[in-house]
């Protein structure tokens, strides 16, 4: 019992990660229905950013993360200028293949600036400390990230729902030729998006370090799927969606582990991911609004 | 800050000798590759700066593999038409296996600084070994048996889980070889469980090989993942020892798993790189000053391929493909920086091995065991 | 107050507009009539800014707004009911009239705005919280008019706005069109249903393959024989 | 005979009823025309009867079979086409592609034929060509076979989605507001078309249509339908006098 | 009779091309002029091309989004793999195994799953390549992550021609039939398509398992060549890599296909010399490509579409 429990924790912590990569994913990809295959290296920038910060500028982890979400930001506005823009009126998977070569450009390119060793993230960052609950080890850096992707969860379905970008931002989604004669700036939004987005990821990213300690130039490709992953799982563009989705990964991940056959990890929890779609065909959340015909 | 720039390749001057690097620069093990060609690469500019080999410059010809076998075979064909003496790389044993039948057909020698399947040098099937592949890193066999041997004779441990990589091969054979080892003394396999690269989560198994309760612990993998399992492992409160092999040599283990959590862990390796033998300082601190990085074992590993290749030609008096594979063969008590090494006739190196121990985040020498 | 001079507009190598010219004076409703393809609906997309001619002006009470953004364009006042309802389907009913008001801040009129297209189309009343893509064909249609109320326009482009509606919905359409227009809205209206458009319009025009070929009061262009075989119902 | 039997057809979205007890009759050759205000459930009838939504209760018989739970496509199979309110055409394909798919159920020759180019494969193709031009040639597209279909002008379009459905050669041709946003005249010659078609190919006609002037110029029978029921059903001149029709959907007495 | 003659003489000539074609390859290759390393990288193209237009038949022409193709490629390598080293059959017949093991492994896949769309399909289908991945990972009787090495060399520049030749035959004819209307409506509009009287599923499927069965070939050559196999070489990163030579070539071309595979081969090839830069620079190719041709090299168009479905489809 005891054991479950602390599985159930490690499964939340392992998921909060998830989640927090899969909240920026889902966003941009809800809003211009876009696989960004880029996100898990905006991920890597921010964490790389953020490092530097600590080592070289010598601020504090709030601070750090606070450059990250910045500069990934503004990252994120420019690939997305340069890279999605001239694609908008183009199919979709046509904007998939350019993210994919943003992805190998960021981290080819962090390659060979910084070369493809691991960067150990200070210690001083952030102090750890364990808890012992009943005799559960909770560790401060957990209750971080939970919070953390929780809270952010809660801020990005806020602005969302509720602000007036936030509505832009669905209604460009759903037809931009339409929000433009709502006398939305299609452009602004769309870079808005990738701004929150990227920052979020860097957010993600900076934690990340914070985490596990260490932070290398391809970090982003494994999170960034299983984000895509917890995307889809919870259904597309759905913020609460991603965030759900996350932790069901990052619980089923811990439990195929920690009960079953950890060498059949990944395979156990796609099938599970698999059934789950078959079930729902649009995600734990989405809605089968069906086309109307 | 930025690594040396080691895509500007002195051009061929008329005697120099070729040496081909097939190496993985991008994919999945980048960090190999590059630590070992910078390895390489320093041991070149060293011997080159000493007046060479034979009277000729060694001219590295440096090319990506991709981490893949099949851009492995391309590189060897692509080299193979720069008429290389010798080929160092690539460092799994699956690109090196790529790479093998190019090798093979052409009859150029291949050195691999890390390629530790049993089949790298030695025909599966046939059982003869491979004329023009060599390797300079210990084979499966060997390191399991031997960490398997430590924990039963020197822990006296009489219970394990093996928690290996299981996307490696490398770890996969090792994990195999403890396996055996150590049933064979006696002791139980308690479970086996598995982990994958890049990997960076593992409580949820770590708690469960906790609710095993084993007296010692197998990590065969490298030290990207296994720093931040055993920081896991002892945030979990697993306190039994743990051991593994020499891909856990790295600066990097300190830093990121802290020095109190590397109390009583043990590693197999070739050499400890905080070694006091004056060859291995100057390796270190010449590694430090060209990279301002440390080095880890692949660069250790490159740096020797590159060195025993050059005793090679010196044996074999002759900048030829076929003579160095011969002399290469004959190679006895080559003093590299990972050991004293004579190449058996399987083509594997027979160098002493030795347990590290982490120690308050020092690695001092445990044990030294001669084969 | 709308002054559009010799513009040409093309989908790639489609001349679609070919020196088209157009007046709207204040306060009036003038209606562009035409057969299928004949540039209708690319006049009002380039009126909006969607569309960019390649030569010509666009005047807007006296600004040039051939350039300018067409989101901009929505804040100087003009509003389009867009040919195909484009209502906004995951969103429901209210969502979409907000959207209407997008560019407004003041939230009170908003809100008896809001009242005021409930009350012309109690049917969006009682169907607030739904989706707008479930909606039916009508429904959608006076949702999308009812978004372009929203924007408190001055200038309101309408494109066919009575295509499938149910017969009395359409008289609907056309007395609410009246009902703003007499409460200082300018409106430019395409419609297939010519007898309709032209019994409110003040002024016509004809377009026929991208070109103005007629022009003139409403009651001229009932008249016109010209008209009468090709758009109207006899 | 009757060709088409609805009884008790009901379809709830969510708590919104959109079709209730629905009953209905048609015969062979027929010609009927369903009307009603908008939202009152009109297309969701249609969708019920070509298998796009499946009803919640009641049944349909095509020609004594019963076509609940039939998958769109075989109810394709048993004779029933239809065209969508909003086109729905395949837009990237030529004009000529687009009615040449709707040929492929009767398709002469197998995978394997294909793949090895038999003789079979060269005769059905040709036959398909055939088909496919008969059907543009009877709506006057024939010289548009090679244009994208999403280049038409909207009345083209209207036309081809017509000609596509009857490619599948239906007995019951089920038409959405196959008039919307045509002019009175390309409605008018849309009205000839519909008579004609009904004539050369022997179909039963079902429409929905707002614009009046065609429905009462060629429905032989009307049902009306008013907030998922059928308020009334008649003959056109019947239709037009319920007052029950006037309040709700026609205003006031079409002149 | 006179275009029955015309037809008959092309489709001589036709084929006399590709014998000449083919034969001008061997010679230069049994007379070692083309070197080891031009060899090698012809192989690559040609088992990139069978890549390319068999994934361009599920993606392109069905419109269906899969992820997994690697997967199916490693179905295939595997099953040829054992029948030649441990079960001792010939070449032909683990070439035609792995054909129909990858084609069933791509039904068997398929049917539940292909109910899903878009993105979720996309997932599912990675999902699954990846499942394929991780259980070769743990058959010991494969040598898990090591892989199986020391391949006898098998594939010759004969089968890759044949295998290409074949895959386009097959892949070009179906597409140009009834059959592949049926196809390309599915992607065009599924709803419409359906109502058309067109079982959208079973032409799905149909795509897919010709589509996969054909990426087992692939497997197969590849591994009879490239002396190893082990999972590894087949994650959703080989995917993509498949995925970007289809929507650069044109999604709907199989022209696009072939020539997007060549491109990508002599790319990757080119890159070799530049190895600390050769990954970026090819990010940025791919990158501006996608952005002056949003549409892949050939849009949906074919390279001389009849003067192709002569040369593939004249067979009478
Ligand atoms: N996106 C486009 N690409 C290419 N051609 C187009 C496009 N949109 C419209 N056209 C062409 O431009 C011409 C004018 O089209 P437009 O939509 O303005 O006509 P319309 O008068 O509004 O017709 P309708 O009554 O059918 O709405 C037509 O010939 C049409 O085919
Ligand atoms: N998929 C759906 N989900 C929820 N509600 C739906 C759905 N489809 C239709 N409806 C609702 O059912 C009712 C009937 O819709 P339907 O489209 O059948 O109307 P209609 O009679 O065709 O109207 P119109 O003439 O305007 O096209 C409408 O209120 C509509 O909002
Ligand atoms: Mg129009
Ligand atoms: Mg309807």
């Amino acid at each position: 019992m005891q054991e479950l429990i602390q599985q159930l924790v490690n499964g939340l912590s392992l998921g909060a990660i998830y989640a927090l990569i899969a909240l920026g994913y889902t966003m941009v990809y809800g809003i211009i229905k876009l696989i960004n295959f880029a996100h898990g290296d905006v991920m890597m920038v921010g964490a790389f950013v953020g490092f530097f910060s600590i080592t070289l500028l010598g601020t504090n982890i709030a601070v750090a993360m606070l450059i990250a979400m910045a500069v990934c930001a503004l990252l994120g506005v420019i690939i997305e200028k340069v890279a999605y823009r001239p694609l908008r009126n183009s199919t979709r998977i046509a904007s998939l293949i350019t993210a994919i070569g943003v992805s190998l450009l960021l981290e080819y390119l962090t390659i060979f600036l910084l070369g493809p060793n691991q960067k150990i993230f200070p210690d001083t960052a952030f102090t750890v400390k364990a808890y012992d609950i009943a005799g559960l080890s909770i560790l401060n850096k957990d209750v971080f990230v939970f919070v953390s992707a929780v809270g952010l969860m809660l801020v990005l379905q806020y602005i969302i729902k509720y602000t007036k970008t936030g509505k832009a931002m669905r209604a460009v989604s759903l037809d931009n030729e339409a929000a433009i004669l709502m006398g939305i700036s299609v452009d602004k939004t769309i870079s808005t998006t990738f701004a929150i987005g990227s920052a979020l990821a860097a957010a993600a990213g900076v934690m990340v370090g914070v985490y596990y300690g260490a932070i290398n130039p391809l970090m982003g490709i494994i999170p960034g799927l299983k984000a895509f992953v917890a995307a889809v799982l919870g259904g597309i563009g759905i913020i609460p969606g991603a965030m759900v989705g996350g932790f069901v990964i990052g619980l089923l991940e811990t439990l195929v582990s920690g009960y079953g056959n950890s060498l059949y990890r990944d395979a156990v929890s796609f099938g599970v991911l698999i059934l789950i779609l078959l079930v729902k065909p649009t995600g734990l959340f989405g809605k089968d609004t069906g086309e109307k015909v | 800050g930025r690594e040396a720039p080691t895509n500007q390749q002195p051009a061929p001057t008329a005697g120099a000798i070729n040496v081909g690097l097939n190496v993985e620069l991008s994919g999945g093990v980048a960090s190999y590759g590059t630590n070992a060609r910078d390895g390489a690469m320093l041991a070149i500019e060293q011997v080159n700066a000493a007046g060479g080999v034979l009277g000729q410059q060694l001219n590295p010809i440096v090319r990506d593999c991709k981490s893949l076998p099949d851009e492995a075979m391309s590189v060897s064909a692509a080299l193979v038409d720069e008429n290389i003496v010798a080929q160092i790389g690539p460092l799994t044993s699956g690109n090196v296996a790529g790479s093998t039948p190019i090798m093979m057909e052409n009859k150029i020698p291949l050195i691999a600084p890390a390629a530790t399947a049993t089949n790298v040098t030695v025909d599966d099937k046939t059982g003869a070994t491979r004329d023009y592949i060599f390797r300079v890193c210990f084979i499966d066999p060997f390191q399991g048996t031997l960490m398997a041997q430590f924990a039963a004779d020197n822990l006296k441990v009489k219970t394990a889980v093996i928690y290996g990589d299981t996307s490696s091969d490398y770890a996969k054979g090792l994990a195999d070889y403890f396996k055996q080892t150590f049933t064979e003394k006696g002791g139980k396999i308690l479970g086996t469980e598995g982990f994958v690269k890049d990997d960076r989560d593992f409580r949820a198994t770590l708690t469960k090989i906790k609710g095993l309760g084993p007296e010692f612990i197998y990590v065969p993998g490298y030290y990207q993942e296994v720093a931040p399992l055993i920081a896991q492992a002892r945030e979990q409160g697993i306190t039994v020892p743990i051991g593994g092999p020499d891909g856990w040599d790295s600066p990097d283990m300190v830093t990121v798993a802290k020095a109190e959590a590397l109390n009583n862990t043990y590693f197999t390796n070739h050499y400890s790189s905080q070694d006091t033998d004056p060859k291995v300082v100057a390796f270190v601190e010449a590694f430090k000053t060209k990279y301002n990085k440390e080095p880890d074992g692949f660069a250790a590993l490159g740096y020797d391929s590159v060195q025993i290749m050059v005793q090679g030609l010196n044996d074999a008096q002759a900048a030829d493909p076929v003579k160095l594979a011969g002399a290469l063969a004959q190679i006895k008590n080559f003093e590299g920086i990972t050991g004293n090494m004579t190449i058996d006739t399987n083509h594997n190196p027979v160098k002493a091995g030795v347990i590290i121990e982490f120690k308050d985040g020092k690695q001092t020498m445990n044990s030294r065991i001669q084969p | 107050m709308l002054q559009i001079k010799d513009i040409d507009v093309y989908y790639g190598s489609i001349h679609a507009l070919k020196k088209l010219y157009l007046e709207v004076e204040q306060g009036s409703i003038v209606t562009l009539i035409g057969a299928n393809g004949a540039g209708k609906t690319t006049t009002l997309n380039t009126i909006s800014g969607i569309l960019r001619p390649r030569n010509g002006t666009i005047m807007y009470k006296g600004t040039d707004i051939t350039k300018v953004a067409p989101e901009k364009i929505v804040g100087l006042g003009i509003s389009q009911v867009a040919e195909g309802r484009r209502v906004f389907s995951t969103m429901t009913v209210v969502e979409n009239l907000e959207m209407g008001g997008y560019l407004r801040r003041d939230k009170k009129a908003i809100q008896t705005d809001m009242e005021m297209v409930y009350s012309r189309f109690p049917r969006l009343q009682e169907r607030r919280k739904q989706l707008a893509g479930t909606l039916s064909g009508g429904e959608q249609q006076m949702l999308a008019i009812g978004r372009a109320l929203m924007a408190q326009p001055e200038l309101m482009l309408m494109d066919e706005p009575s295509m499938g509606l149910a017969p009395l919905l359409v008289k609907e359409i056309f007395s609410i069109i009246k009902d703003i227009n007499e409460r200082g809205t300018t409106i430019l209206l395409v419609e297939q249903n010519a007898n309709m458009a032209l019994s409110i319009a003040h002024k016509a025009f004809v377009i026929e393959t991208g070109e103005i070929v007629l022009q003139g009061t409403a009651e001229q262009l009932l008249k016109s024989e010209d008209v009468k075989k090709a758009y109207l119902r006899c | 005979m009757t060709m088409l039997t609805i009884n008790k057809l009901h379809k709830a979205f969510g708590g919104l009823s959109a079709v209730m007890n629905f009953n209905f009759q048609m015969e062979q050759d027929e010609l009927v025309g369903l009307i009603g205000p908008n939202g009152a459930g009109k297309t969701t009838v249609f969708n019920l009867i070509t298998g796009v939504y499946k009803p919640d209760q009641g049944q349909i018989i095509f020609e004594g079979q019963n076509l609940v739970g039939m998958a769109p496509y075989s109810i394709c199979a048993q004779g029933v086409a239809r065209t969508f309110q909003n086109i729905r055409l395949f837009n990237e394909l030529s004009v000529l592609d687009n009615v040449k798919i709707a040929c492929h159920k009767n398709v002469q020759y197998s995978v394997l034929g294909a793949l090895m180019r038999t003789p079979a494969f060269f005769k059905g193709e040709a036959k398909i060509e055939q088909d496919a031009l008969k059907f543009l040639e009877v709506f006057k597209l024939e010289n548009k076979r090679d244009e994208l279909a999403k280049n038409l002008p909207y009345g083209e379009q209207r036309r081809l989605e017509i000609s596509r459905a009857l490619a599948t050669q239906p007995r019951l041709l089920i038409l959405d507001e196959p008039a919307a946003g045509m002019n009175p005249q390309e409605t008018n010659s849309l009205m000839k078309l519909i008579e004609m078609i009904r004539r050369e190919f022997g179909l039963a006609v079902l429409l929905i249509e707002h614009d009046m002037s065609l429905v009462m110029g060629v429905c032989e029978r009307i049902y009306v339908l008013d907030y998922g029921l059928i308020i009334a059903k008649g003959l056109p001149q019947e239709i037009r006098n319920y007052t029950q029709v006037i309040e709700a959907y026609l205003g006031e007495e079409l002149n | 009779m006179q275009t029955k003659k015309i037809k008959w003489t092309r489709i001589l000539l036709e084929a006399a091309f590709l014998v000449v074609l083919f034969s001008l390859v061997q010679y230069s290759i049994s007379t070692h002029m083309l070197s080891q390393y031009y060899q090698i990288n012809l192989t690559s193209m040609c088992i990139n091309i069978i890549l390319a237009v068999s994934l361009s038949l599920i993606n392109g022409f069905t419109g269906q989004l899969s992820l997994g193709h690697a997967g199916f490629m490693a179905v295939g390598a595997y099953t040829a793999v054992i029948m030649t080293t441990k079960l001792d059959y010939p070449f032909l017949a683990a070439l035609v195994g792995a054909l129909f093991a990858a084609g069933l492994a791509g039904f068997v896949i398929g049917v539940p799953t292909l109910r899903l769309k878009g993105d979720y399909l996309a997932i599912a289908t990675l999902a699954l390549g990846e499942i394929i991945r991780v259980v070769l990972q743990n058959i010991d009787y494969v040598n898990g992550p090591a892989g199986i090495s020391g391949i006898p060399k098998l594939t010759t520049w004969a089968w890759l021609f044949g295998g290409v030749v074949l895959t386009l035959l097959v892949v070009v004819n179906l597409v140009n039939s009834s059959y592949g209307r049926a196809i390309i409506s599915v992607r065009e509009d599924e709803i419409a398509a359906e109502l058309m009287g067109i079982n959208t599923t079973k032409y799905k499927v149909l795509a897919f398992v010709i589509g996969a069965g054909f990426a087992g070939l692939a497997g197969a050559l590849y591994g009879h060549y490239f002396y190893i196999i082990k999972p590894e070489t087949f994650n959703f990163l080989k995917s993509f890599d498949i995925l970007v030579m289809v929507v650069l070539g044109g999604l709907g071309s199989t022209t696009g296909a072939v020539i997007a595979a060549i491109f990508i081969t002599i790319l990757t090839a080119a890159l070799q010399p530049f190895p600390e830069i050769r990954m970026i620079i090819y990010a940025l190719i791919l990158i501006v490509v996608m952005i002056y041709r949003p549409q892949g090299l050939m849009g949906n168009k074919e390279f001389s579409r009849q003067t192709l479905g002569r040369i593939w489809g004249g067979r009478q």
